[in-house]
């Protein structure tokens, strides 16, 4: 089971984890760091070990900005937030487990909040 | 005159009006036409990295490809819009699996595969009016004023991509401040992230992260900070706890110009 | 035509390395034990240079269905210009028997430096597996000369 | 009729795990000329060489084909073998089954199908080779040497002391290279000008070393033992003959306003300068980018003129030109080191930004008592003493080829548990942390010395990488970074941040080695003829290569490299000739029909014409114009043989029909 996780995830995130050698940059210029239990480095690191669902019932995959920090900077370009993604998507693609459902929208709003955060966060949350 | 394609997205249309009001009366002044694709579609907000993950690329395909049929470069305001169809036209002509499942789905009377040019608006200032010409045509300059450039991650990352400036020492939205006569302050958060959707998940925590933004920018000294993504403005302006002001680019560009109350009554 | 036991379609491919650079990367290939299929069989020449035309015709003749030539980058020549020759003569080569009707994709030439090893494997591999999709070069070799 | 050995090496399971080598020798046995065919654990091992002797001497052998690695590993060892049993060592083929077949497949049976072709394919082609006996060329007794850093400066010594001319050409205005900058060296921590400069001031008193400093070598013909090349001695507007070193004309120089290039920028100094107080030459040099006379573009102009006034030696001359010198030498030594990267792809850490943000070499200088603080260390923004340094490794080092440098850079591990340690000896008030991905010292003392750091010194280590470095209002800086280990996000307020910047080759080196037909990686560090066994010399003969210009090195290394260098560049000195490569061009006169086809594409001018008188049929004779081919000066590349239109141009060890014998049974 965890093992065709692991394929999919690695298939649909279209990284090499074993790129990784560990310096731990991503989690360093990460802005979610303090919000996530398990850090950039480790979404690298437990793909590799093949513990995916570890990751995916863990919140952190909802913490991330998606702000490409650690892709950018991550000196052997393992892209780390597309691992995020990978796990992310792999969680709410299972039935019934939608992070945000409409029904939540109407207290979210406020005359200010623009449509943009809405259409991400469906993006983002949701299947 | 110097016709492009031009995307709005759908925050302009509703809670960004300014952004895209002050865009298209200012473009006209610099001799710029923009010309809306028929029938756009919202790009999604967020790009979606994942290679399995094909549907939520189509709508910005479908834009891509409008703009390579009327063979004019597109142009984005809206730093997500911007990120989002880049992103998707270096995709699509970087991975062949992906421009053949994209174009399977599509069925476009000829394959799209990444033939459409996309500009930022800032790139368009940059690139096409050309800063120097464009500090020629000011007519009220921001003398004085101490203004801070926020970038965000969108405008700028993955930079592979986006290809639009160094993505840590970017110099673009610094030059358009010159260009109108303001001072650039420089600040280190300028290109970290604002918190973006996470405001829907987490209001703390994209508290914290426009605070420091916004803080950093103050403690440099800046009057005020300039942005092009109605997100970033959102957190910035509602959920940093700052006073400090943030005003879209286009309209200290329409002030500059003197084309602001003109077309935007 | 080698002997294999199952169907598939094994061409022969004969690369000409120069000594310098192509041969030693092809030995780094080694070295680094990246592999590349036994399709391919090196003859070792001083420098790319050395490599006449006819060499490339008559390995057709006798049966070959590739042939790739593999010198030191252009600058690099260890015989500072031979490299440049071995161009021009190739293009001039390359466009005869593209008027002859043989498939662009059965010849080639590559530089490949000493240090890439990698570049050598690769190389091989894509350029047989090209080699393979063509099928056997039917319209170049001499039967005669075929042993039976 | 020929007799032909052949000979199957196992290389212990190198070969034989993959090739069926038995297999190979009775296949081979029934190739037409072959007389024995034989196979042996180790071909090279003496009992190899010797089982080869003795077929040749037993059975008489007209020629050997060794199957075995590649020929660029024992071709020699072969053909001296060979040699040794009274074979013409040219009649010796070798086919490479280890490099080209065992190494690169898996299954046997193809691998040995291979492996029989390629020896098919050698016997093909030693049936058609002919005994050749090498020529000699004499080798001229003086050696270049290229870079004036401490690899440069130890080979030049070297050299000399065995009594050859050397020649140093440097292009800075001084020699002693990064060693010179460098303040105190690992692990004893003594001070690098005290044991660089008596090595500098040696290598100008001695008489054998001849030192051209400020000067590049613009060209390079030639061959082992016979290269020529041209130095460009650029033009420093001061007679270096005349020039004292007395200072006098940097003192009333008006323009002090250019950075200080030996202190990396970190302070100014004069249009007119002399780098630093142990120079070598010590001769002042004039930048013609600042000075006031000579940007003007008319040096007859009255402008400035200070220092020629100043100059009571008469040595400034603003109408001095670039000078170039043509020099014969045997030997050539590259020694062109290393610079720091440029940082521009690392503004996460805010080195263009901040000031106080420096890269390892910069921290050199500014500890160094001849630095710009005077020793003291001082922050580069606001002059004061800073009480919290972050130190980051790995900048630029083994990354990713987009972002970086892949190879480790090798001196940073040490270099910085140097500067820790140094700046908690002297300043004990002064916290530093050190951000590490791993600490990497092997070497003798090397271990001991970082844990000295740790145990001793107290220098915080912290596993991990820093992220961002946000320079503050308030002249601190933020240094965000994750702790692995501890598995939390930290931020620092630090005063300075150190930078412990990748290396690379030195820019001149790529053109250099185009000059000089050497090869790079890469990562353009010079080649080694191999990687183990021939690791100062390049593949291309007579270039050896000492120091960092082969890859990254510590002062040791590089000073045991440089001595190696200089032994092989001396073994070859002291031969009055050597042994010419007898692979050359040859030209049969009968074929020849004087078009000149073959000259134009002699990189080497090795061919002639001549006139000579030759019988026709009809009992007369006619003179006709022929090429001729110098064998002292071909290099046997063969471009002439294709550009022949008649085939009277042949390559000795690579002619046509050997090539064509080896294409036809490879493909039969």
């Amino acid at each position: 089971m965890s093992n065709n996780l692991k394929e999919q995830v690695i298939r649909s995130s279209g990284v090499n984890v074993l790129k990784c050698m560990r310096c731990g940059k991503c989690s360093g210029t990460c802005p979610s760091y303090d919000e996530m239990e398990y850090h950039p480095h480790q979404f690298v690191y437990m793909v590799e070990k093949g513990d995916i669902e570890t990751l995916m019932n863990s919140d952190s995959i909802y913490k991330c900005l998606t702000c490409f920090a650690c892709v950018d900077r991550c000196p052997r370009s393992v892209e780390p937030a597309k691992v995020v993604e990978a796990v992310r998507l792999a969680a709410v693609r299972i039935q019934g487990n939608n992070h945000l459902i409409p029904d939540q929208i109407p207290e979210m709003l406020d005359e200010d909040l623009p449509q943009q955060a809405i259409v991400t966060a469906f993006r983002k949350y949701t299947k | 005159m110097n016709t492009f394609m031009y995307y709005p997205g759908c925050t302009l249309r509703t809670q960004a009006k300014d952004l895209d009001a002050y865009a298209r009366s200012s473009a006209e002044a610099l001799g710029i036409s923009l010309e809306e694709p028929e029938n756009w579609q919202c790009c999604g907000g967020a790009y979606t990295t994942a290679k399995d993950e094909i549907a939520t690329k189509l709508s910005a395909v479908r834009t891509l490809n409008a703009a390579k049929e009327a063979d004019k470069p597109l142009i984005t305001v809206c730093s997500a819009c911007h990120n989002v169809i880049k992103q998707t036209n270096y995709d699509i002509s970087h991975d062949e699996e992906m421009s053949a499942k994209v174009n399977n789905y599509l069925q476009l009377d000829e394959p799209y595969n990444g033939e459409a040019t996309v500009y930022h608006y800032l790139e368009m200032l940059r690139d096409v009016v050309g800063f120097d010409n464009l500090k020629k045509q000011v007519v009220n300059p921001f003398k004085g004023k101490k203004i801070a450039a926020y970038y965000g991650c969108l405008l700028l990352r993955p930079s592979k991509a986006l290809a639009m400036d160094d993505p840590e020492n970017p110099t673009i939205i610094e030059d358009f401040i010159k260009a109108i006569g303001g001072t650039p302050v420089i600040y280190a958060q300028r290109n970290e992230c604002c918190g973006g959707y996470i405001t829907m998940e987490d209001k703390a925590q994209a508290s914290k992260r426009s605070a420091k933004v916004m803080d950093s920018a103050q403690e440099q000294g800046a009057d005020m900070i300039i942005t092009a993504c109605p997100l970033c403005m959102y957190n910035l302006k509602k959920n940093s706890g700052s006073e400090l002001p943030v005003y879209y680019f286009t309209e200290l560009l329409a002030e500059a110009l003197e084309v602001k109350e003109a077309d935007n009554e | 035509m080698q002997v294999n036991d199952n169907k598939e379609f094994q061409p022969l491919i004969v690369a000409f390395c120069c000594n310098w650079c192509s041969y030693a990367g092809a030995d780094l290939s080694g070295t680094n034990r990246l592999n590349y299929p036994t399709n391919v069989k090196i003859i070792r020449v001083p420098c790319s240079c050395r490599v006449n035309p006819i060499f490339i015709l008559r390995a057709f003749q006798r049966g070959a269905d590739g042939v790739i030539l593999c010198g030191c980058h252009p600058g690099d020549c260890h015989y500072t210009s031979g490299n440049y020759f071995t161009r021009r003569r190739m293009t001039l080569l390359f466009s005869m028997l593209d008027f002859l009707g043989i498939e662009r994709d059965r010849t080639r030439v590559e530089w490949v430096s000493a240090a890439e090893g990698a570049k050598f494997a690769a190389t091989m591999n894509e350029f047989t597996e090209a080699v393979k999709k063509l099928g056997p070069n039917r319209r170049l070799e001499d039967l005669r000369c075929r042993k039976q | 009729m020929q007799k032909i050995g052949v000979f199957v090496c196992h290389c212990g399971t190198n070969i034989a795990a993959t090739v069926d080598v038995k297999a190979v020798a009775e296949a081979l046995s029934h190739e037409s000329g072959v007389v024995i065919s034989q196979d042996y654990q180790y071909m090279c091992s003496e009992a190899g060489q010797n089982l080869i002797k003795d077929a040749i001497r037993e059975n008489g052998l007209t020629g050997v084909v060794v199957c075995s690695c590649s020929p660029r590993m024992h071709e020699n060892t072969f053909r001296k073998a060979a040699a040794a049993a009274g074979l013409n060592p040219y009649l010796v083929e070798i086919a490479n089954i280890r490099e080209q077949c065992s190494w690169i497949h898996k299954d046997i049976a193809t691998a040995t199908e291979k492996a029989i072709i390629l020896g098919r394919a050698a016997i093909a082609k030693v049936q058609l080779n002919t005994p050749l006996t090498a020529g000699e060329s004499p080798v001229a007794k003086r050696a270049l040497v290229i870079g004036g850093g401490i690899a440069g400066i130890q080979t030049a010594l070297d050299i000399a002391e065995a009594g050859f001319e050397v020649d140093i050409v440097e292009k800075e205005a001084t020699i002693g290279g990064k060693m010179a900058q460098i303040d105190k060296t690992f692990p004893t921590l003594d001070c690098a000008a005290c044991i660089l400069t008596p090595k500098m001031v040696e290598a100008s008193q001695n008489e054998k070393i001849t030192i051209h400093s400020y000067s590049e070598v613009s060209a390079v013909k030639g061959f082992i033992g016979n290269f020529t090349a041209t130095i460009k001695k650029k033009r420093r507007f001061v007679d270096e003959t005349k020039c004292t070193g007395c200072g006098a004309c940097t003192e009333v120089c008006p323009m002090q306003k250019v950075p200080n290039a030996f202190n990396l920028g970190l302070n100014n100094r004069g249009a007119v300068y002399i780098p630093f107080a142990q120079a070598v030459p010590k001769v002042a040099t004039i930048d013609p980018n600042y000075c006031l006379k000579l940007r003007k573009g008319d040096v007859n102009e009255k402008v400035c003129g200070k220092c020629a006034e100043a100059c009571t030696a008469g040595a400034i001359n603003y109408h001095q030109q670039d000078e170039y010198i043509e020099q014969k030498y045997g030997a050539i030594v590259v020694a062109t080191g290393y610079n720091p990267i440029k940082l521009d792809k690392f503004d996460e850490f805010a080195y263009n930004q901040c000031a106080d943000v420096v890269t390892s070499l910069e921290l050199e200088r500014l500890m160094n008592a001849a630095g710009p603080n005077g020793g003291t260390l001082l922050r580069p923004s606001d002059k004061t003493h800073p009480h919290k340094i972050v130190f980051v490794q790995c900048v630029g080092s083994r990354c990713d080829d987009s972002k970086g440098k892949p190879y480790c850079s090798k001196i940073c591990c040490m270099y910085t548990a140097k500067h820790a340690m140094l700046i908690r000896e002297k300043y004990p008030d002064t916290e530093v942390y050190v951000f590490y991905i791993d600490v990497r010292t092997p070497g003798k003392n090397f271990d001991e010395f970082y844990r000295r750091a740790v145990e001793q010194y107290n220098v915080h280590y912290i596993k991990g990488m820093v992220g961002k470095v946000t320079p503050k209002s308030d002249g601190k800086i933020d240094v965000q970074a994750s702790d692995l280990l501890s598995n939390e996000q930290l931020h620092i307020d630090a005063d300075m941040v150190v930078l412990a910047t990748a290396i690379e080759p030195d820019k001149t080196a790529r053109p250099l080695a185009t000059m000089l037909t050497t090869q790079m990686d890469t990562n353009d560090f010079f080649t080694e003829a191999h990687a183990k066994l021939r690791p100062v010399e390049s593949a291309t003969a007579g270039i050896f290569l000492s120091g960092a210009c082969q890859g990254p090195k510590d002062i040791p290394e590089t000073v045991a490299q440089a001595s190696a260098a200089a032994s092989k560049a001396i073994g070859l000195l002291v031969k009055d000739s050597i042994t010419c490569n007898p692979c050359v061009a040859h030209s049969n006169e009968l074929m020849c029909n004087g078009c000149s086809a073959c000259e134009k594409v002699c990189p080497y001018g090795a061919i002639t014409y001549q006139d000579k008188e030759f019988r026709t049929p009809y009992r007369t004779t006619v003179m006709r114009r022929v090429a001729s081919v110098n064998p002292a000066v071909c290099q046997g590349c063969g471009a002439c043989t294709v550009a022949c239109p008649s085939g009277a141009m042949d390559l000795n060890g690579f002619s046509n029909s050997q090539i064509m014998a080896e294409v036809d049974a490879i493909c039969k």
